[in-house]
């Protein structure tokens, strides 16, 4: 394993004083690990917090600023923050409006997010919660911890983002974050395995001619491994399981995501691809991004995300945003 | 078994978390996200730290100062599920400077409420609970028979052995693994392994 | 090796075609390979024209629009674009105020810029040249091809292209096209080697423990091979090499560049270094980017490059920008 | 040589290209950016698929054609710099139906002036001059010599061939290779080795 960092435990410390260092628009608690806006907090304006583990930047401390998060908090590599870090973050957003928490659906995540809700109300802040739930590659039942929350939480914390930014209460912007969230769906593929620092050695091997379909972004195998084949066919499977879930119709949103090794020329490529699918089943890719957004350290894949827009959810998504991995409008 | 002997305990498990760790992180690796193992080290290691700073008075203190300290340290599913555990057995002791075998056992089912009430897993989900539950169900048969308190803690942490490999065959229904559907199946569960080590580590602190 | 792709040979028109579906303000001509700025030629303004090999995405493509490039012309992977490509660019480009090539140092690229610059004058277009040379890696000598030009190049057209947007004429834009480049220098480290489809293999190979300094961005080995070690201390040698070249203070423009396959993490723990580096030495970082912006293919690594600013280099710098993937001010 | 028999020429440097394509990626990849083979093959194909469409009349018509087709579809250092060699030769060929020995051998000369004008190497800076030069040199001696057609052109490709094996030893001091300062050394140079095909396939055309 090579990685550029000093040490496996420091490395979050680390990258924390490089986006401190980087970014004169956030306020950086290199100590409780909380990336603010450099404002925070804003009087009157529902507090936006996020957070999970490291390891997926730019989620979240990239989506910090202007029109988009309030603060984030990152945990250790792939594992969800503490509760002390998500207090800290919702007591310094509050301006009075309450705070919403944005929760992807991992365990450890709910869980702490839950800790931190409960000991912040009891300090007298108002929390909701909206839980990200977007990959269609797992089982929503009784038998799994439920869909994970992938690419659609960049959609969420963008537009309750602009919501917040225009004075929206907080029952509002919770909300519109439900709403976001039901109309989205995921799917990844991964190519290669990750490393995790602490771990030093890749999480699970794959062949040369092998894929994984349908996985997280934590480095957890998929749910099928599946012969190499051409973009075209792996986007196929991508979107028709998307489809095959909530049927792809008119506006849509679309994120092609790479997982953090894989070279945005290859993300072009799947995106063609992602795009020739929509226009095939009737629907239209009317805003788009393609890049590195939710990542899993140094993984190869991708993963697919679409968002079905409505007139109100796309002048939320077109309003401006400055940020350090979105920005438009300002 | 009093204050001193839960110390003792709180030391016998970060040993034996800090031998484990690349164990632990690699049964992670293999059906979560290769973390079990660093998250448990850094949070004995900070419990170890909080007491060695706060020097509580009776098991119960200390055992919520362990809690809380995994909580606020260790993040993850096992951070809040642990944390819980320690604080609902270090709750269930109250003031008492000493705890008999019956209390110990008492304590442990409070811990085993804790951890099913937050993380709502049954046994045979393929979590922790299927290495805690037998752990604490053979300690509260060993202790109505009136077993030595070695034999006890022996039969606990032999269930909680059992029950850690007896994780191996099911398919998990709950956090991480569960993502993996059948592909689950054939491996150990991080989580259940990792209670096993608390229990042996709860012998052996007897054993001093 | 896997890649996401529907084959070597059409990997570059099939991300073509992906650009032009993602990116409205783009005009792009797949046939000729030319991404145009939708609005191109716009009367009275100088057009600014760059290219290169492909497989260094986002470059170039990727920064053309309003305040940038009017046009990019990508070749196959690391094979620099025919004149046939940079003509189309260049008359499609004109507005009647000439147009700037910003080229990348290496044989290929000057070669083929230089025909295409000699065939478009004989149609009548006004065309200057700015090459760009800021790798310190390469002995600047008669023994060489001399310096490589890598991330300086996002520098030159940035700047370049607030410039033009302006309206100032080609031989102001050249001219501080030029001392952008002067004031400008970089040094690159690989972890890992890339693969370019068509050769199906790794260009190098590179053991567990050893990194490559003073890489290119061709994927070609760099001129030593040095044990593994720790972010700081590559940060450091990378860094020495820069200031031994030019000595660094004052404000500072700081590219921190991924190489395509290292995680965003990974270069914030890059950038800390970095900034301390400068403070060290007397110099600030008084404007930054960290993320994948002058790319090779997947390989893993970084390369650094500062710029030495002065108040009219920071003006246009802060100037609006809209581009796939450098955007601020609108 | 009339115009049938350049033509047979650049279908056999496209064969040689395409069977080598990988060879001389792999030293491009050694030294280079790993793509000397692919550009080469793209190019050779599109020269012929281009005599196939005009059906160029004359020897200096078709390899103007050549010429162009590999500046219009190569790119890279080995685009201009081959397109201009074969637009040279082309060009010193003027509107002849036939070319004589002494013909081809001024119309390789002009080939290499071209090179050497556009990219300012000299022979020992290990590019495709080393090979060039060389067999430029022994075909002009061989046709001095009034040696068989034959017998020139296998004294031009051993020559050729000789020159790109003696780049080996040599640090690069033009092109990509350049970069790497000594590290250069121990490695063929890719555009000598195509060279060194050029002239092989001259060889075989005339065989045919
Ligand atoms: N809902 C749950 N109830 C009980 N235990 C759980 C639950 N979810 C996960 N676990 C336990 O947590 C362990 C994983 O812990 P850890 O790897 O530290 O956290 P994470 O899964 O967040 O990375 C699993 O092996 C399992 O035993
Ligand atoms: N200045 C030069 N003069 C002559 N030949 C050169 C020069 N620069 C490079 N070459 C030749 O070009 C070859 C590389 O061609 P190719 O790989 O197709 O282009 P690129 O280097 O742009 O990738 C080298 O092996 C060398 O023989
Ligand atoms: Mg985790
Ligand atoms: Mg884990
Ligand atoms: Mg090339
Ligand atoms: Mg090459």
């Amino acid at each position: 394993m090579k990685k550029l960092i000093n040490g496996a435990d420091s490395i979050v410390t680390d990258a924390l004083r490089g986006i401190a260092a980087a970014h004169p628009s956030l306020r950086v608690d290199v100590k409780n690990r909380v990336v603010f806006r450099a404002d925070a907090p804003r009087p009157g304006k529902v507090g936006l917090v996020s957070g999970g583990g490291s390891g997926h930047e730019p989620l979240h401390g990239g989506f910090v600023g202007y029109g988009m998060l309030d603060a984030a908090c990152p945990g250790e590599i792939f594992t969800s923050p503490v509760p002390d870090q998500l207090i800290e973050a919702t007591k310094g957003v509050n301006g009075g409006a309450g705070v919403l928490h944005i929760v992807k659906n991992y365990t450890g995540d709910v869980l702490n997010f839950e800790m931190a809700a409960e000991l912040s109300r009891d300090e007298g802040v108002e929390v909701a919660t909206v839980l990200v739930n977007d990959d269609v590659a797992v089982q929503d039942s009784l038998y799994t911890a439920g869909r994970r929350g992938t690419g659609a939480t960049l959609f969420v914390e963008k537009i309750t983002g602009a919501m917040a930014e225009a004075g929206a209460p907080l029952a509002e912007v919770a909300r519109v974050a439900r709403e976001v969230n039901e109309r989205s769906r995921s799917f990844g593929v991964a190519l290669t395995p990750c490393t995790v620092p602490a771990a030093g050695k890749p999480t699970f091997e794959l062949g040369d001619t092998e894929i994984e379909l349908g996985i997280g972004i934590h480095g957890e195998p998929g749910r099928t491994r599946a012969p190499m084949r051409e973009a075209r066919e792996i986007v196929r499977i991508a979107m028709d399981a998307i489809n095959a879930d909530l049927p792809l119709s008119g506006d849509t949103l679309v994120l092609v995501n790479g997982m953090g090794g894989t070279p945005l020329i290859e993300l072009y490529v799947v995106f063609a691809e992602v795009e020739a699918y929509l226009r095939e089943k009737g629907a239209t890719a009317v805003r788009s991004l393609v890049g590195n957004y939710v990542t899993s350290l140094d993984m190869q894949g991708f993963s697919v995300t679409t968002c079905s827009l409505t007139g109100e959810l796309t002048r939320l998504w077109d309003a401006p945003v400055e940020t350090p991995a979105l920005r438009w409008g300002r | 078994m009093n204050t001193q002997f839960f110390a003792a305990w709180i030391e016998e498990i970060a040993a034996a978390v800090r031998a484990q760790r690349d164990h632990l992180t690699q049964l992670d690796a293999a059906i979560g996200d290769a973390d079990h193992g660093a998250n448990l080290d850094r949070g004995f290691a900070a419990a170890q730290e909080a007491l060695a700073g706060a020097s509580p008075q009776t098991p119960g203190a200390l055992l919520v100062l362990v809690g809380t300290t995994l909580i606020r340290k260790v993040g993850g599913a096992s951070g809040p599920l642990y944390g819980t555990a320690f604080r609902e057995m270090g709750k269930a002791f109250g003031d008492a400077a000493e705890v008999s075998p019956a209390e110990l056992s008492a304590g442990l089912n409070a811990a085993l409420s804790g951890v099913q009430r937050l993380g709502a897993a049954a046994e045979g989900d393929k979590t922790m609970v299927d290495a805690l539950a037998p752990a604490v169900k053979a300690l509260d048969q060993a202790v109505r028979d009136g077993r030595k308190p070695e034999e006890a803690l022996e039969a606990a942490a032999a269930a909680a052995e059992e029950g850690a490999k007896a994780t191996v065959p099911l398919q998990a229904r709950k956090g991480r693994a569960s993502y993996l559907g059948p592909r689950s199946v054939g491996h150990e569960d991080p989580g259940a392994a990792s209670t096993a080590l608390l229990f042996r580590a709860l012998k052996a602190a007897a054993a001093r």
